[in-house]
């Protein structure tokens, strides 16, 4: 039996891909891959309190970022995650060039097309982790 | 609103703004949309429904909307004829 | 070729790429006069291998995605001029890597393509710069709206035009790039579409586009001159446009034709200055 | 009277459904509230080090908004940039039952019964903002801005 892998997305709350790295890391820990995988509150781990510290210390992290500033990559890696993926959301939005995803608030069907498709590529990486393991 | 001069000529001096081939646009209102300066201006009652409204609103030397028209119905002037005019207004002024 | 470079190598032992890794940095100061900085002992012997990265630029081997040299540097504040990834280079060498720690024909061969991959880049990069690829020393204005901070650069060798692009003057060429004023505007930056190398381009002309899921913008030029190269780092990154448009970001440098002329059409830094925080105030009109 | 402006920092919370919550009440003042102007501040940026954002906390009247009692975002807020000027906790408004539900956490499964929860915790921070006086910062403001994150 082994731990599960944690989905960190950066939520960040002043554009639309902050919340389809949300939408998607979450998607991926309830719906996709709840066996494998768990999310921990970013804002949480970086109060350094024991117990937080204990649930990502040397863990195995897949990071889901929403815009080049990296936050949830860096933040995590900062308090000693071992960050495995670092998951851009742009590089998959720039695969829908033109398309209209919705707002900070909520995602049109074109942000949701996105967020499985980033779901998805989230779950393989899971995968690829915990196969490497055995 | 926006600037009232361009490289110190006043805006209203300088000739650019979109013109509007109406043989070709098919009112699918891209530009309006796209013009965060307010250019052109929607007239819905109107047997033609677009209008440049605020030609000096347009940002000289950009030709952005042009670009998204599907019909390909927006034309702008020539910019080294526009730059030359500018030159121009601003040696005429300098002399005055 | 990679000369007076420190090499940070992650050299560990626990996977064929760390391996690699530690040789091809080996290499690298065989061949070359480059210093190695070993990872180990950087973490007892700081201060030597600080002045050591302070004086060269520093390129960074990682073995794998978990990117422990990367992160090293981070750590350590260091600014990484290049950076390589070993499992990386296999991929696109279409070299698969097994997990043995000594190192055999194929991956020898993989580091035979990497050092002349590295090699070539540089001279590449040495040939296509010339003065105007000289350190940055640029001494920046900001003004802050909101949170949003819109800096501007001071030196007096670079002009601005009305159409917020800035051109980096240094004897018969120009570097050129947009402002922060663009940047900010359009948010993340998605797609950079370059111009072509060679294109003559009149003042004012377009040189290239760049796109954000907001808006698409020309690249208007302050001056006319002739394209001789292009931030071909920016198609891959484009969002170094938005981390600093004066810098990693710029966008292309032209050979100039007739700067006296151009120059009457644009503005130093106090002016635009000026013209920016206007522009920044009827946004909110 | 110069434009009020106040920095809102919301916690995002991931785990459970009071981060969702924090999170849209946030989003709601952001773009409903007229009266004065709100800046939402990006946690994480901020915590990564955001100049931007740490700037403005240091500058402007600034709120945190958490979805649980662990208080991140407040604590963060403390300690770089200082004090905050309010603080509104989820869950003492929704419940700690509500705020800790782990089951629902994504913007699509929320009900309307959540939506209302939305609109509770977001007149609770419009409460908060009110609460600033501000004269104590006048002179420092900048007016909206269109542009950027």
């Amino acid at each position: 039996m082994h731990k599960k892998v944690k989905v960190i997305p950066c939520s960040g709350i002043g554009k639309v891909y902050g919340l389809m790295a949300r939408e998607a890391a979450l998607k991926t820990v309830h719906e996709l891959c709840p066996e494998k995988s768990e999310t921990v509150c970013l804002a949480y781990i970086m109060t350094e309190d024991e117990a937080v510290r204990n649930k990502i210390e040397g863990f195995n992290c897949i990071t889901v970022d929403g815009c080049p500033k990296m936050c949830a990559s860096k933040n995590v890696s900062w308090i000693g995650g071992r960050v495995i993926d670092e998951m851009k959301v742009l590089d998959t939005v720039k695969e829908h060039k033109g398309k209209k995803f919705g707002s900070a608030t909520t995602l049109d069907a074109d942000g949701y097309v996105v967020v499985d498709e980033i779901a998805d590529k989230i779950v393989k990486k899971i995968k690829d982790i915990i196969k490497e393991k055995l | 609103m926006s600037e009232t001069t361009f490289m110190g000529v006043e805006r209203d001096k300088i000739d650019w703004k979109p013109t509007i081939d109406y043989t070709k646009c098919d009112y699918c209102l891209e530009c309006v949309k796209f013009c965060p300066h307010k250019v052109f201006e929607v007239r819905e009652n109107d047997e033609i429904q677009l209008i440049v409204k605020n030609p000096n609103n347009c940002v000289v030397f950009c030709r952005a909307c042009s670009k998204i028209c599907g019909p390909d119905a927006l034309s702008f002037p020539d910019k080294s004829a526009t730059t030359q005019r500018i030159k121009e207004i601003r040696k005429e002024e300098n002399n005055d | 070729m990679i000369e007076n470079y420190a090499i940070l190598p992650c050299n560990g032992l626990d996977k064929c790429a760390g391996a690699i890794s530690r040789e091809t940095a080996i290499k690298l100061c065989e061949n070359a006069k480059n210093e190695i900085i070993c990872p180990v002992f950087y973490r007892v012997a700081e201060a030597k291998y600080n002045k050591i990265a302070g004086e060269h630029p520093l390129l960074v081997i990682d073995g794998c995605q978990t990117r422990c040299a990367s992160k090293l540097a981070t750590e350590k504040n260091l600014k990484v001029s290049k950076k390589i990834t070993i499992t990386e280079e296999a991929k696109i060498h279409n070299i698969e890597l097994k997990s043995n720690l000594r190192l055999l024909k194929n991956e020898n061969a993989l580091i035979e393509i990497i050092l002349n991959g590295l090699n070539s880049a540089e001279e590449k990069a040495a040939s296509s710069s010339d003065k105007t690829n000289a350190s940055y020393n640029f001494e920046y204005e900001t003004y802050q709206k909101d949170k949003f901070l819109f800096r501007v650069p001071k030196n007096p060798e670079i002009y601005f035009n009305e159409n917020d692009c800035w051109a980096y003057v240094i004897g018969n060429r120009a570097r050129i790039g947009v402002t922060d004023f663009v940047q900010q505007n359009l948010s993340d930056i998605l797609y950079f579409t370059p111009p072509e190398i060679g294109a003559e381009i009149e003042q004012f002309g377009e040189v290239g586009e760049i796109e954000s899921s907001k808006s698409v913008i020309d690249i208007i030029s302050p001056v006319s001159g002739k394209v001789v190269s292009i931030n071909e780092t920016l198609i891959e990154k484009p969002e170094l446009i938005n981390e600093n448009p004066y810098e990693l970001g710029w966008i292309a440098e032209l050979e100039l034709t007739d700067f006296d002329s151009d120059k009457e059409l644009l503005v130093g830094f106090d002016k635009y200055f000026e013209i920016m925080k206007k522009k920044l105030e009827d946004l909110n009109a | 009277m110069d434009e009020l402006k106040v920095g809102v920092i919301s916690c995002s919370g991931e785990e459970c459904l009071g981060g969702t919550i924090s999170r849209l009440a946030t989003r709601k003042v952001l773009e409903e509230l007229s009266f004065v102007s709100t800046v939402t501040l990006c946690l994480p940026l901020y915590l990564a080090g955001g100049k931007e954002e740490r700037d403005f906390a240091k500058v402007f009247p600034t709120i945190a908004v958490d979805g649980c009692d662990k208080l991140c975002a407040k604590r963060s807020t403390e300690k770089y940039s200082g004090k905050i000027n309010g603080s509104v906790d989820v869950s003492k408004i929704i419940g700690n039952e509500n705020a800790l539900n782990t089951d629902t956490v994504l913007i699509k499964d929320l009900t309307e019964e959540h939506l209302q929860m939305v609109d509770k915790v977001a007149s609770e921070i419009i409460k908060a903002i009110s609460a600033i006086n501000p004269d104590s910062y006048s002179g420092k403001t900048f007016g909206g801005c269109s542009c950027g994150s």
